[in-house]
Order: structure tokens, then C-alpha cells, then sequence
């Protein structure tokens, strides 16, 4: 028996919500989305924590420009604080060294930082998910019961192909989807992620490709003053 | 002291186990610590005693046994079976460390001693694990 | 015992060369490389085979414009012509349903592919991966020998991070990499791959942002007279 | 006939065992089959029969055992046991088909028939699987 499997409730329990970043393509921007949303967030007041469970491709510690973080071991693990962020990540224990994990590793890293991690009490928190549906995606919906899905894709054919199956599976299994977001917008099919949201789900709106974003990140004053994150601000759901 | 969230896991399986078989008096815990995530014995088990206090746990002092893993990797590549307390591949200290709060770190930092491949399975002795729950009804 | 495991060798021995478009990161380009190059190479006469191992974001059905095909059941599965290429895909047992698998059934279901695909004589076969170090790349890396690899990245920051990081493993497994190709440049952060190769690996070349990629998706011979495949073709190794 | 490629494997994975252990005569090959992929029994035996000739192997006709495994399914979610061919939850022609090819296609199709979650596990009877090979030195 696998005791850890018995704790995972007792340490989400003083979190209001649980918000996974998902969309089934890499690349759309969910990390992106996550981690200035979670910023966002924690300046307007909220207590914020971010898990980026992107094991593969972890990315939320660049954009957060997070270094020399670690969590404090105390009766668990406590997540360190990155610009008023809890923020909880493998890169603490992997640090720049590649993880070349089978899905039953994930399986299992996933279910330890979930039974260790002492988040405290909690308005949101945010969750960076990998691209597709394996077994980041299958764990977090067997585990975490009260999770709510914001689904990202960009315009093009090959994001919102993947999108709908993701979004499909989600429906199926009656999961609640508070919406799609569209991300890198550049005029070109326009309405697109609109079209897919149709009656299945709510389309939250619209954010442009903003070149600006690469110079913003890693540094979360410059990130909050772009496009990006004026328009994410306009579009999701918890203003 | 992460060991007392792992102990606070195992109490309250324990816990949820007495009430989903109405169980009276529970005689055996069998606890596995698997040697891959270096628990300290000693902390556990006073962790272990504490969280049961606090859940307001009655065991008898010899009914929790906690045992020792010994750690069995095995490569997918190569087929080698070895464990990594074997000293030609036993990981720093920091290494260490980061195995300690998450055994899968393995896979970042201990290669097969065979064909170097990051791509082993951890077949036994991983972290804790429950291996019996004994009661009376 | 599994049999599959021994007649992969020669399923695969009459492939001249193999070569899995990969990088870690999603979005980066990696479908779109790996289709257009196996599209260009069967256009220059080689005998192309082209494999999409990304069972969670199958996309290189949706940038050749595949419909309504299906494997011939003869002995085994031989793959059908898509524009020239022998092209297998998990699409074709799967239709447009979404297919929740975790790391061990990705690595049956590629096992079973490659025991039973009979992909004949082949100059290259092109394999599209998925995002990330897991069960998919662990498995290539186990199951064929003769792999090359071509990784393709962005120049942005959180792309170039993870490129790093695969990179820094094929080389420890001493597995050969042929090069870096730098996807969607914008003028941002030029050179930044070429740095990320550095002495590390060849550095192949540039593709900048087109514009014109997303309305050639799924007509080919629009994709072939698009900028990016005229880049492709001066940056690929098989000039 | 995709059956000859898989009984293609058995051989060869038979001829290696040969090499390998320097086997003068194979007395028992037990091939499993599972019924999630439903292969046609006849159609497989046919094909090890010929597969066996072009690759000049010579085995007692008894030798080869195959038995078809049932097929234990289990959810990840709720922990629930069934079986595909449990009457209530079979695939249609077309979704049988493609499980035919690539067994884990299960997933697509196929669902617990207690939480209706596509996350289980194929527990026995995927696919062919040889349990022994044994033979005289
Ligand atoms: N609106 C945008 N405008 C410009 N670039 C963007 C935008 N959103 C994301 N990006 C860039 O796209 C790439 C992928 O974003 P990321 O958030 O990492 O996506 P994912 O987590 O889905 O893989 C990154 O280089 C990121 O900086
Ligand atoms: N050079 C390019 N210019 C413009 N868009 C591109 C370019 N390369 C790829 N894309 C687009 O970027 C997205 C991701 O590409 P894709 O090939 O699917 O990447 P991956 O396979 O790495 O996830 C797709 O929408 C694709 O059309
Ligand atoms: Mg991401
Ligand atoms: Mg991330
Ligand atoms: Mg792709
Ligand atoms: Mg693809
Ligand atoms: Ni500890
Ligand atoms: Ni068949
Ligand atoms: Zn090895
Ligand atoms: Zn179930």
C-alpha cells in the first residue's frame, strides 16, 4: 500500500483552487500563461502557489528568472517564495541536469512532491502542465479531485487539432474547463480557437504574439508591464 | 525532518484503513523504508511516534516494524542488475540529498555501472511503502 | 519473453539511415521539419519513410494532408504513400479520439509498430518525437541502434534551456547528433542557437518565422514552395 | 495476416534462444496470445508453421504450445478488475480492429465500466508473449 496516496488530500486542503495551464500541444504558451497569471495573481493580493509538474521541459523557474531557491525542509517541504509566488518545481533537485524519466517515474515524482510539499493555505494554485495526455495528465485528474482545466492553443491547425482531443477527453470524463485561451495571435486565422471552443466550452479570449515577451522574461517587473500580460489579464477567469 | 510528512502518510493510511474495515485493534504495521531515499530510522520512527499522538493513535510500541529496503535497479538497456550503495556509482552529497526528497532524482544522477544508460528501473526498495496492516475486529 | 523485441533489427535493416527530429521542447518546429525534409528528400528521388512517434500531439498527418489511408495488412504492415512517403502514424488506429496512454503502453504500442511495420527499402526514415526525455526518446534510444539525431529549437530562451539539456544527454550516451537547426526566428535573439551548439555540436542553420507556413499546412505541394522549406533545404545535412 | 509478422518474432526470438544457449533441439516453445488483441489462432498457427520453414527450423509439432491468455484489465482510478470481452463494454468492428493492431488503442475505445476513466492498466493478456522456451543442450 502506498501511504502517500493517503496524505495528497490533507495537503491540497487549504487551497481554495486548483488550476491546471493545459492544452495537449507544446509550445502554445502554457507555461507562459501559468507563471504570469500566477504573478498576476499574487500582486492583486491573492495567496498564489505555482507547481510546474513539466517535468520534461520545465520552464517556469526561466520565466520567473528564479535562482538560488530551495525549499526549507520542515515537516515537509516548504515552497521557497519567488516574487510573492509559492513556487515548486523539479529544478530544485535536478537543478540544470537532464531528467530522463519513464512515465512511471513521473508517476511517482509527481505523487512525492504531492505529499511533501506543505502548501500552506492557498487563494490558487497554478499548475504548469506538459504537453499531452500521459501520465502527468492522467495523475493530476486521478489525484487531485478538485482540479479545473484553462486550456491554451494558438490558432494554427496543428495546436487546435490537439486541443480538441484534449478538450474532448476532458468533457468525457465531465472534468470542468473554464475555458480556452488563444495565444499568439498574429492576425492570421483569427476565430479559430473561438470556432473550437463553440458550445463545448467558454472561449476566454485572445492574446497577440507580443515580441516583447522574450526580452520580459526572467524578470517578473518587465513581464507584468507587456502586452501578454495585459491581455491574459483581460482574458482569464478570475478577475 | 521531510521524514514527518512521509510518517504523517503512513499514520494517516493507517488511519483510513482502521475505519474502512472497522478494524478494533491494529496489531502489525509492516513499514518498508526503501534505502534509495536514505530515510534516517531514527527520525522516522520518532516522527512516526509524534504524528501518531497527534492523529491520537493508540499502537503498541512493537506493533510498527519498520524495515529496510535493500535497493534493486535494474537497466532497460543493458539488462544489469545492480544496487546504487554498490561504490563505484554511489552519487555526492548533494546528489544525495535531492535523491533523499525525490528517488526518481536517481535517474539524473546514477547511471548503469554496465552501459551508463540513465534508463534503469528501481525494482525494489525506492522510499516507504506499507507492506502490511494487521487489525482485530 | 517478448518477441517483438527480436525481429526489430530486421524490420529495420534494409533503412539506409534513421533520423529522429527531436529537441525537448514543443512548438519548436520539430512535425513541420521532420515532414517538410521527408517531403523534400522524396522529392529529390531518395526512398523516404516518415514515422510520428508523438502518440500525445500527432501532427504529421494534419501538415501532409493524409486522409482516408491505411496500412496494407500483408505479412505484416506495410505503410501507405502519403505524396511520396511511406508514412506511419498511431492516427490511423486512432482516428480523431483523443488517446490517453501513460509511458509503458507509448512504449508497447511503439514496440508493436516497429515489430510489425514493414517498411521495405528506405534511404531515410524520419522520425517525428515528442517534446521531452521520456518513455518515446528512451525507447528510440533503446530499440534503434542506427539513430541520428537532428534537434531543432527556437532561439527563444525557455526553448534553448531544454534543447541544452537533451543535447547534453545524447552526447553523455555518445549518440550522434548531425547538428542544431534554429526555428521561427524573428530578428530576437539571432544567434543564440548558434551559440547553444557552440563547439557542442554542428550548428545547421536558421529558419526564420513564415508567415505563409500556416495556409500551405496540409496541401504539399504549397508547403514545398514555401520560405521555410527553401531555409530547410539549405540547413538539412542530406544536401 | 499482420499474424505473420508476430509469429515472425516468435522465430526469430526462438532461433536466438538457439544461439545464444547453444540448443541442439527445442523441446517446448509456450507462446501466450492475448485476447485483447484478438488474433485468429488458426490463421497464427499457419503462419509460425511457414515462418518456421523459411527460417529453416525444424520443430517437433508439439513442441509449440500456444494458449490464449484472458485479458485482465484495472482501473488506475477505482482499483476495478474486468475483462474487454465483459459483454457490456466491447468495442465496435472498427475500434476492435485497431486494438487488433496496437493493443494499447484499448484506451481509446474502451473505458471502466465502474468510473468510466480510460487510465487502466492492461494487467495480462495484451498480446503474444513467450512464457518458455526449453531445449536440449
Ligand atoms: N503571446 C506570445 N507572444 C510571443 N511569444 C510567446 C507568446 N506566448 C508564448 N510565447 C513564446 O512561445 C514559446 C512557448 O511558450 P511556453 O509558455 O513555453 O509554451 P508551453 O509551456 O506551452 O510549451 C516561448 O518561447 C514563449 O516565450
Ligand atoms: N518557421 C516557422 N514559421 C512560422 N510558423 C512555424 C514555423 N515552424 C513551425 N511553425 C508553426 O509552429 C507551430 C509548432 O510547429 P510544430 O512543427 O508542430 O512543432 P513541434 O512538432 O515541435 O511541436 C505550428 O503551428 C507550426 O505551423
Ligand atoms: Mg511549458
Ligand atoms: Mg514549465
Ligand atoms: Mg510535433
Ligand atoms: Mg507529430
Ligand atoms: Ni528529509
Ligand atoms: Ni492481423
Ligand atoms: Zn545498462
Ligand atoms: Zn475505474
Amino acid at each position: 500500500m502506498d501511504p502517500r496516496l493517503h496524505i495528497i488530500d490533507k495537503r491540497l486542503q487549504d487551497i481554495k483552487r486548483i488550476i491546471a495551464v493545459s492544452g495537449g500541444k507544446g509550445g502554445t504558451g502554457k507555461s507562459s500563461v501559468a507563471s504570469v497569471l500566477a504573478l498576476a495573481l499574487a500582486k492583486e493580493g491573492y495567496r498564489t502557489g505555482l507547481l510546474d509538474l513539466d517535468f520534461g521541459g520545465p520552464s517556469a523557474h526561466v520565466i520567473l528568472g528564479v535562482e538560488g531557491l530551495f525549499p526549507e525542509e520542515d515537516k515537509g517541504l516548504i515552497p521557497p517564495d519567488a516574487s510573492g509566488i509559492r513556487f515548486m518545481s523539479i529544478i530544485y533537485f535536478t537543478g540544470d541536469n537532464p531528467a530522463p524519466l519513464r512515465g512511471k517515474e513521473i508517476s511517482n515524482a509527481i505523487i512525492e512532491l504531492l505529499a511533501v510539499t506543505l502548501w500552506g493555505e492557498l487563494d490558487f494554485l497554478i499548475i504548469d502542465m506538459p504537453p499531452g495526455m500521459a501520465d502527468t495528465a492522467l495523475d493530476v485528474i486521478r489525484l487531485i479531485k478538485r482540479m479545473e482545466f484553462i486550456l491554451v492553443t494558438t490558432p494554427s491547425k496543428l495546436a487546435t487539432e490537439v486541443t480538441k482531443r484534449e478538450l474532448a477527453i476532458l468533457q468525457e470524463l465531465r472534468l470542468p474547463v473554464l475555458g480556452l485561451i488563444e495565444n499568439m495571435l498574429t492576425g492570421q486565422r483569427a476565430g479559430t480557437a473561438a470556432k473550437v471552443a463553440g458550445d463545448r466550452t467558454a472561449f476566454l479570449g485572445s492574446i497577440d504574439f507580443d515580441s516583447t515577451l522574450e526580452h520580459a522574461i526572467g524578470d517578473v517587473d518587465k513581464l507584468l508591464q507587456t502586452g501578454f500580460a495585459k491581455q491574459l489579464s483581460l482574458c482569464h477567469p478570475f478577475k | 525532518m521531510h521524514e514527518w510528512a512521509l510518517a504523517e502518510s503512513v499514520i494517516t493510511a493507517v488511519v483510513d484503513e482502521i475505519r474502512l474495515n472497522n478494524i478494533r485493534k491494529v496489531t502489525k504495521v509492516d513499514v518498508k523504508v526503501g534505502e534509495l531515499q536514505q530515510i534516517d530510522i531514527e527520525i522516522f520512527r520518532f516522527a512516526l511516534e509524534n504524528v501518531m499522538k497527534a492523529y491520537e493513535l493508540v499502537l503498541d510500541s512493537d506493533a510498527v516494524r519498520i524495515e529496510i529496503e535493500k535497493n534493486i535497479l535494474r537497466c532497460e538497456v543493458c539488462g544489469k542488475t545492480w544496487s546504487f550503495d554498490d561504490a563505484s556509482c554511489r552519487p555526492g552529497e548533494d546528489e544525495a540529498e535531492a535523491i533523499h526528497f525525490i528517488p526518481e532524482i536517481a535517474h539524473v544522477y546514477i547511471r548503469c555501472p554496465e552501459c551508463s544508460s540513465p534508463d534503469f528501473e528501481i525494482v525494489k526498495g525506492r522510499g516507504v511503502w506499507i507492506e502490511a496492516i494487521e487489525g482485530e475486529h
